[in-house]
């Protein structure tokens, strides 16, 4: 019980709070400015680190990280469109939820870490950015075809780009990395101080936002809910397997794997509504919040972790 | 010393603000007025809780013909795939020529 | 193209908001739109400052018989003890067939 | 059952929201209701993402010479030097009475 | 001077403030987040204590407090209808504000204590949430009669045991005791470090509020200003006795007569407002943000904690 | 690099992403929130300060202050009339904002002496207080004329001294002040622990004003951009030369120089869009937030810094 973490805690307090109808809501501009809070958090963290470490050695890594964004749609989609019989578009929709990833389990996972005294590459944060934008850019061409001249190319780079989620991230790497440890101490007590209690305020209205998707969860069906667990677990393990093959520690080869099972629900959904309006917003959404989030927060990262360590003993790593 | 134009009143999603504003740039109104809202409709409950969910009000004034190619190229653009709901209506203002540039 | 349906908005407590949702719901309107408000009126100032003096103001887009229904049926359950004031007014829509469900 | 008064509608800088409301008082009508908003007009964007540059959306029903007294006195006050839009339009409420005083 | 407690002094510029007609406030998305935090802090609080002690021991106390919860709005009601000859759903709700409690108040003798290194018992957050429910019982019975059928309990319960306030107590309350000391150390900077600043915003903002209500005291008179300092002073007494009677330390009773002679002003309005909609809201509001919480913060609990003291004393207790 | 300071990267990052139009924004409430930490803090400190000392020792520098923040305005205003062509209200607007302060430099400016190991006079928030409000008297006078009776002015005091600017720093003066340096100690990890990622958060906001403001500059042309820069190096020396009379240290006499060099864009705007609202707002904001405000963060510190040093040098100052 005491191993729990207590942001897991507040994360089902959240679930139960909404699940009973209670009228506790986090008032809208304080949740914006918790995930922002979040999001600087994340970027600094990561920038702080590739300060100390000459950016090229990283390129490797960087690289494999990018391709598996562009693969890891094209393997969700034809399981959506062939096994779940949904419609093209939603199939490309869905498929760059899960290609994508998702800001608030990173920081679950990254906390899970600490908690647990594991050690892992903080510089990681760097690749929530890059696995961020590349599933959008699929996802539109599998919904609208490779020849297509109705995508307004320039709109969605500007909304993927530019959204929130990936200034807040690149911003808070860049100021990281241009202040170094030393620099941030000042406004680490912000930042770093209040990350966890941040965190768990976040993750409270997460639950409060995830009880009101498990409604649409009945009317989707058991093949969503199948999909929302199974496919995460085939990302972690494809994960997982490029972790190890890039040399992380099982700590870094964790979280890519938690990252690669993570669906997003904030930048990819808005780039989605704007692009490819046609998809099913509610979809993509009571999938990847109703189910996927939840699973992860609650199973999956700590079932990420038994499984790159049961990896490292195979492969007689460390 | 009052003139009767139109009044189009917008309700629909908040993830379209942009794209919106910029059509209405587009078309030429003279002006428009935008504030936060929630609602219920066809599509469910659009609480605001979260931005996904968050509805816009959005009015505007001018005159009767720019009304209708306003209401004609949003019901074109927008109506198959967002929530959106419109409503127009006469209403009175003082220095008409403002809303008929 | 167009055709014209009732437009019913109310000035009310924050307090009441799920309630009156509720008797919406009940009385079967095709959908609303509520925004946060503050104001003035026979009770007062309410500044919105803290939820217990908050307004809402909530609009109701229907067919005139289920408007006439809203007004009586919300003038008899709150209009003698919260704070409440009604208008209505006549709107011009597309797909009128989505009101008057 | 209803009766037809008048409804004002402003959209004004936030900035004179404590003078215009001043100004509501001493014309005496019976009540008014406010909501934040943002919007573009002859003076540009005004896009709400600070204090100077965001607007409020004001209602007043009152009886249609309170109204035209409004209209007037709003014009002479602020319509020179302030960013301000008004219409007015034709309702029907209950209790005209309450709007009339 | 410098023995008032800083947070004492943000109430009063709050007054201030308020009474020279100042522009200042706190946005409101910004009280209902410093409220919120304050709420979970105390629950967060009571449910470590709680974690650290076997519950049935504590049951002989709870049960004393829950039958006091129901015991004051009875003693409160025929004060004020016959006495005071307000209507009898005026005094049901006046009744039901006096009977139940304030958090605010409570958050502020709590701080006390500390300033002071007065030992307390921490689980006496326990009792905020056991004092505020049954007082709306009460008030909405002593309105409607009790063979009322037209009152919808369902409704009531609903509002009362899910509304916000409740929510966060109980949602703290079972975080804390789930995770114990340990498990809340990594947020204990956001919710116990921050914990009086964040009580002094608030209270900054309930002196904005309170002057508001300062106006109407004109209106209703001396009676109702009477009213609001009599009866917590009487509450004060009972809650002392009852304090010392439960072998609570001075710290604890002090604590209790505190929370007794505070009265509601957020839960039980807004129960009131839906439950029992003829009773005048203004009245109770007054009385109890106009005049019992300023009573209450700047006098009465220095001298709830005095009279603890004497009555310890003349009980030979310590 | 490393030097500098990693809240100016964040007002970097602010105009970066308000130029290339991301839809990053701090919520309003956010950003008030943000504002109004930063006023108390800035008062309490100057407070806790003035505990340490008696009063009247500071009545000479308050004098001098005082008279400073009628003379400045009067010094910009015939420039802006006579060499910039500007009409005599919008004249004395715009002197109105350069005669006053801006409290985000100031800020700044503090947070520069930390980072530098500069020790400043802590009761310097004073003069942030006694020199925001007399330029905006003199700029209504300029514009209206010595004999006009169309002034209200009851409504322009109100306007100024219960705005919520100095009802804060205010607040914040008299409540440190009332509690000292212990007493303050419990919310101090609220107000001072923070401080500086607070600072970070608001100057991300500014830069994304400032962006904003840049689109007029093109508008306002060439003579607009220069006053902004070379009145605030006019009265930045001004400021150095009175600190240094004064006897302030080489750290206050940079900060004095620095408050003489800022331009409000907050209290002012607010006070001269109710008092003269024939002056064009568009003009004198986008000097005060598009150039002096950027000027003064990014180099006007630094520089006003050196210039006290180099006239200490000169004067034989310590
Ligand atoms: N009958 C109605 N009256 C008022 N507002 C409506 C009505 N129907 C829809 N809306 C608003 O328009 C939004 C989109 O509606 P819909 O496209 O029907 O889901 C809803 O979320 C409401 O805010
Ligand atoms: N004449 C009016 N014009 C516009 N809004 C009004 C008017 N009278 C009342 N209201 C709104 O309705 C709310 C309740 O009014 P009342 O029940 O008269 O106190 C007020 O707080 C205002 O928001
Ligand atoms: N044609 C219009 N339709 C709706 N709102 C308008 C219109 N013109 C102006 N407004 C609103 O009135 C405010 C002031 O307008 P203006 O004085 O023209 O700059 C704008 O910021 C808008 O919120
Ligand atoms: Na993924
Ligand atoms: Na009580
Ligand atoms: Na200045």
């Amino acid at each position: 019980m005491s191993s729990v973490d207590p942001i897991i805690w507040f994360f089902m307090f959240g679930i139960f709070a909404g699940v009973v109808k209670s009228e506790l809501r986090l008032p809208g501009p304080i949740y914006e400015f918790v995930s922002m809070l979040l999001l600087l958090t994340i970027g600094l963290k990561g920038g702080i680190e590739l300060a100390q470490r000459p950016f090229f050695t990283l390129l490797p890594e960087i690289s494999a990280v990018l391709a598996a964004g562009f693969a890891l749609p094209l393997l969700a989609f034809p399981i959506l469109m062939y096994l779940g019989r949904f419609s093209r578009v939603d199939s490309a929709s869905i498929a760059a939820h899960y290609g994508s990833v998702s800001v608030g389990t990173f920081a679950v996972a990254v906390a899970y870490m600490h908690s647990q005294n594991i050690f892992y590459e903080e510089y990681m944060a760097l690749f929530v950015v890059i696995l961020e934008v590349p599933a959008i850019l699929v996802g539109i061409l599998l919904a609208r075809g490779v020849t297509t001249g109705s995508v307004k190319w320039s709109a969605v780079m500007h909304e993927v780009l530019l959204g929130k989620g990936v200034m807040l991230l690149l911003g808070g790497l860049a100021i990281g990395w241009l202040s170094g440890p030393q620099g941030v101490e000042t406004i680490s007590p912000l930042f770093f101080g209040l990350f966890k209690g941040i965190l768990a305020l976040f993750l409270l209205e997460m639950g409060l936002i995830t009880a009101t998707q498990l409604g649409s969860l009945r009317r989707y069906g058991l093949f969503l809910v199948g999909f929302g667990i199974i496919m995460p677990l085939c990302f972690a393990v494809i994960g997982a397997a490029l972790g190890a093959w890039l040399g992380l520690s099982v700590g870094g080869t964790s979280i890519l794997a938690t990252l690669f099972a993570s669906a997003s629900y904030i930048a990819v959904p808005a780039a989605m509504r704007v692009s490819v309006p046609e998809a099913n917003p509610t979809l993509s959404l009571t999938a990847s919040l109703g189910i996927t989030f939840p699973f992860n927060i609650l199973l999956g990262i700590p079932l990420y972790h038994a499984l790159s360590t049961k990896l490292f003993a195979i492969l007689g790593g460390s | 010393m009052t003139s009767r134009i139109k009044l189009v009143t917008v309700f629909t999603e908040a993830a379209i603000e942009s794209s919106l504003v910029h059509e209405l740039d587009g078309i030429g109104v003279p002006g428009y007025t935008i504030t936060n809202a929630r609602g219920k409709g066809s599509g469910g409950v659009r609480s605001g809780a979260w931005e996904a969910n968050a509805n816009i009000r959005v009015e505007i004034l001018c005159a009767e013909a720019l009304a209708e190619l306003l209401i004609s190229r949003l019901q074109e653009r927008y109506y198959e795939h967002y929530s959106m709901v419109m409503y127009m209506s006469d209403v009175d203002v003082l220095r008409p020529e403002k809303f008929s540039s």
